[in-house]
């Protein structure tokens, strides 16, 4: 009855490939990953030296699955501290310990239409949703990207070469137009996706109407990523949910977001 | 090699392998139950559960420090009741057997939960008395700090409870000893040693605490020195089976603390961060009782002690 | 920005930094001091002084843990004699402000030592008076596991003594904030908390303690957010400056110290593992006051507490 | 009146070469170091990844000067636990935290002549002993090295393509001749400086005529390596002393042997 798969393994960092000074895209080669997850799922990353001792540091790091192909996984990942620092400094050929495929991921998209709007490195779950439906001939995807601006550069190239009609919103008008993700929202989308950050999903869930379907994929500090520690609880109408269980994707009309630190 | 038998009695209750996943980092529905993780461990642990339903602390609950980890969870739990009627059964299924921690807030809940509780157990290998919880205002701690606290809290619960009865006592105590004895005294079969060390972490940028009860829990490794040292002192100072808990996250870390006279190790913060970590020490233990001529955890247990050792 | 001021004034003894080297990690004689360190540095500690030589203990004693330190040196020193005949009047040449920790095995040796040293009250910057080693058989951590203990260690120090008194706390102390307000009510002028957490190691081969002595005491950054936790209750329980000891080895653990009310902070381990760490805390704490508008060490002293805080 | 010289810098690895399966040569850039060490000194190196966070491990790790030239700095290194496991595994041009030198060294050798007693990775400190010494003609260097067998190989090439008259023994007879470092001790030699295990230096102190000077090199569990922890000292008829300070070199008479861990 427990889960069916291992869920953790080593796994070889196939690329590291640097998109700016502060954003790196790894690839590695984790089949029992690829060939199960969801867009909207994530890993947990180990992020302590191999070198026998004590883990330092203690946990591992939360990142989404940004594409899958073949048995390899692709991950998009801001340098924010010494985890990602740690894994942005990785050569080809590195062992990493990897956790998952975690959490429930997004559903099937109703469609006609899905919005994805995403936030920085927000990008990187929506981009796999893309990846997933970009086929599908009853879906029209549109897919908004707000940065902040410069050092955003590679990652608006990457996403612009696979995504032919990318809407770009940059802070400082640096890149695509002047503004933020919510800054052009169109009436009524029939669906929307969202990942980035709290501001953003509150300014959404503000210009849009009522009755639009709202997902947003939330960031919490994570302990297990297996929904034994309780230690990234968002706080819902239904009460404090697990964002490695129930979430990370939520309705983002059921979050108390006045809760949410 | 392999032929090492890790059984381990407590008291009567014997278990496979003395390694048990220990309260609050295990999920309590099977179907997220990691299978890495089963091979090698002997028992599991429910999460604290309160008489009432708890939404838990508010704010953010774990923080990472240097080879440690603060949480304050604050005993989010869906209440005994509903324990009782929807997650036991389950919990069982799997045939692991199984401990349940409870976090009592008074005295009369003392009664009241092991009241509910009495029916189910035949089915529970213990119930682990929680008294040395440091994220909650009531109960928890505040019971665990003096002897006369788990004295008072553990004769109530031996009144109330037939099943096997473990006392979880806490780091924070005036003297943790004092505390191991108090619990024998009144009929505890087991002691664990010990929970969470209260630490305090600040969030510079904002210049407030971090957590918004100001402190909280530390576990993982860094703790470790300091676990194996309340061990060491609960196993001098009582003749029931004294229960490790306390940053192990290696097989040598496992050794020590039944060379220190430890019946079983519970596993908390390691498992976050290594989830095949029961196989792996289960696979160490055997290789060092073999090498060191131990044929059972019994004559390993306490060898490191004067009274037992060399 | 470098214009900021570290000054911290500790009850009318100003210190250019509040960065001290605690005792015991720094040479006894100024011909063995990195120079390396002394960028940043307000102020060292001496070694533990007894009033007899002492030894120290035998074998191993130091002991590597996850992210922290064993020691059970056990105050190896050649006595205070000696150290103000020979050793005192070379630690003051090169300018900085000395502390001289005293570690007395009784309450006579109290009065006798700070006798001993009275004539040299006006060339040191205070005692540091330790009721809390936790490596000996008498005095150290004996006297301050209770806020009785400390206050009758306390008050005789301050009899016999006309310079600046501070105490030296242990973490094993039943309740640290009673014992530093018994330290304030008896005539200290600051209280220093905290010194080494009682941790143990086994030694697997051998089947026995790593230590001569059983117990040792950890320090390192594994310590710090217990020590953090101490600071914030030390500096909750008294109106004398805290200094701050354990575990800090960044300017971030500096910062948060002082934020949570400390007047200055020892740094012990912290030096072993980097000696240019007083200059880079220095220049952290500089770099964060400014950006947080602070003018003096003064005003970012307790910010984080509730009563001063936002 | 401080030390006149910072101690501690930043240095980079410029060889690092395997010598079989567990010894490493560790070629550093240090010249603060290389100008001037002695004989015997040693440095602590920082073990710790350099990802900013805890240092774990804690602790920098003695190893002794086996050479210097130029600007650079060599070690001879057993790999034997997390910190030297660490340091076997980087890579040149990866930057470590070089302490020292540290510790008493060798004194001038007396003469004329100077037997060198090398247990295993006892050679170091004694390899630059010979290498400082070996072209004084008023001094006659015998080399004895001895070593446990296998696995010891490329340590002793290298040694005796250096040191052409170097007597080498292994315990199993792989190596030289069948025997220890003990095994074929000159009647009696003007001095001896030893290395290595203490059962080699008791047997040592045992065979050796009373009269003759015996210096040893100590290890002992370092904490700071500069004289302010005291946790490295070493049972003497003077008292306890510290092998960074005092030490790490000996007269082999003074030690208290049996109180020795
Ligand atoms: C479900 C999920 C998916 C994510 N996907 C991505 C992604 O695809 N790309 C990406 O760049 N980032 C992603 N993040 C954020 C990423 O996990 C953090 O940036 C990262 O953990 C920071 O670690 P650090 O060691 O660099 O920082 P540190 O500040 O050193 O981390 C300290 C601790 O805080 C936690 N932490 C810090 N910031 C965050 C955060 N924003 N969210 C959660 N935990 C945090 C760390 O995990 C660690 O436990 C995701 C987070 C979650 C929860
Ligand atoms: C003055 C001196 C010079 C030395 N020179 C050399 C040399 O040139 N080549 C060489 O291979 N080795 C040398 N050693 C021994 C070397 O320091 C240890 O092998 C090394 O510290 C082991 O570290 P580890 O992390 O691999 O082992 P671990 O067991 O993980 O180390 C844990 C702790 O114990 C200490 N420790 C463990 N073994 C020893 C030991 N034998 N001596 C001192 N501390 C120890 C470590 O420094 C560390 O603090 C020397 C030791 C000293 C004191
Ligand atoms: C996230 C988390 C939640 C915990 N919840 C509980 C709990 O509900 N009841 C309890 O008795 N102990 C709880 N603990 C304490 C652990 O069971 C364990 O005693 C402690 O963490 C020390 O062991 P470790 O270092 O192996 O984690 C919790 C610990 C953590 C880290
Ligand atoms: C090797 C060593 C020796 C120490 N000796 C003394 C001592 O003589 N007197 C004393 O009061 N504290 C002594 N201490 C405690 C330190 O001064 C300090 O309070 C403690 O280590 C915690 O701080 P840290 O984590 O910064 O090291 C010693 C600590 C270490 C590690
Ligand atoms: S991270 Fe542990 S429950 Fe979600
Ligand atoms: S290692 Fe600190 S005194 Fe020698």
């Amino acid at each position: 009855m427990p889960r069916a798969n291992p869920l953790e393994s080593r796994a070889r960092l196939v690329k590291n490939q640097t998109l700016g000074a502060e954003i790196s895209c790894l690839t590695l080669e984790a089949p029992w990953i690829a060939g199960s997850a969801r867009p909207g799922q994530f890993i947990m990353v180990g992020c302590a030296p191999s070198q026998a001792g004590a883990p330092e540091p203690l946990l591992m790091r939360p990142l989404a699955v940004a594409g899958v192909e073949g048995g390899l996984v692709s991950l998009l990942m801001a340098v924010k501290g010494r985890g990602t620092r740690f894994l942005a400094a990785q050569e080809p050929g590195a062992e990493l310990t990897l956790r998952g495929p975690l959490g429930n991921g997004f559903s099937e998209p109703k469609g006609p239409g899905l919005l994805l709007v995403a936030g920085g490195l927000g990008a990187a779950p929506l981009l796999s949703v893309h990846r997933r439906f970009r086929k599908r001939k009853d879906l029209k995807i549109d897919f908004i990207l707000g940065v902040p601006g410069k050092g955003f550069e590679s990652l608006v190239d990457l996403l612009a070469q696979e995504i032919p009609d990318l809407q770009v919103f940059s802070d400082d008008g640096c890149m695509g137009a002047q503004g933020n993700a919510c800054t052009a929202l169109p009436a009524a989308p029939d669906e929307v996706w969202a990942c980035g950050p709290v501001p953003m999903y509150r300014a959404l869930l503000d210009r849009l109407d009522p009755g639009v379907p709202v997902l947003v994929s939330l960031e919490a500090r994570m302990g297990c990523g297996y929904g034994g520690c309780l230690g990234c609880v968002v706080p819902t109408k239904q009460g404090n949910l697990r964002a490695c269980c129930e979430g990370p994707v939520f309705d983002g009309r059921e979050i108390l977001w006045h809760e949410f630190h | 090699m392999n032929s090492i038998d890790l059984g381990t009695d407590l008291g009567g209750l014997v278990l496979d392998s003395p390694l048990i996943a220990a309260s609050g980092v295990w999920p309590m529905s099977p179907a997220l139950w990691p299978q890495d993780t089963l091979p090698g461990l002997g028992a599991v642990c429910s999460k604290g559960l309160t008489l009432e339903p708890r939404a838990g602390n508010r704010g953010i609950r774990l923080w990472e420090t240097p080879c440690g980890l603060l949480n304050s969870i604050g005993l989010q739990n869906k209440g005994l009741s509903h324990f009782i009627r929807e997650e036991l059964s389950l919990l069982l299924e799997p045939g692991l057997p199984l401990v349940v921690n409870l976090a009592p807030e008074s005295p009369t809940e003392i009664d009241r939960m092991f009241g509910l509780l009495e029916p189910r157990s035949p089915d529970l290998a213990a119930v682990e008395l929680n008294l040395s919880c440091p994220n909650v205002d009531k109960g928890g701690m505040a019971w665990g700090r003096t002897a006369q606290g788990v004295a008072s809290a553990t004769e109530r619960a031996r009144r109330a409870w037939p099943g096997r009865l473990w006392i979880k006592l806490t780091p924070q105590a005036e003297d943790l000893g004092e505390t191991a004895r108090a619990a024998q005294d009144k009929g505890a079969d087991a002691v664990v040693a010990a929970n969470t060390w209260l630490g305090l972490a600040l969030d510079l940028e904002n210049r407030r605490p971090v957590f918004d009860r100001t402190v909280a829990g530390l576990s993982g490794p860094a703790i470790f020195p300091l676990a194996l040292r309340l061990v060491w002192e609960a196993a001098g100072a009582v003749n029931i089976p004294v229960l490790a808990s306390g940053g192990v996250c290696s097989w040598e870390d496992a050794a020590a603390m039944i060379l220190a006279g430890a019946s079983a190790v519970e596993l908390g913060t390691g498992l976050m961060a290594d989830l095949s970590l029961p196989g792996k020490i289960a696979q160490g233990l055997k290789e060092y009782m073999n090498r060191q001529g131990f044929g059972s955890l019994k004559e390993m247990r306490g060898a490191a002690r004067p009274s037992k050792g060399a």
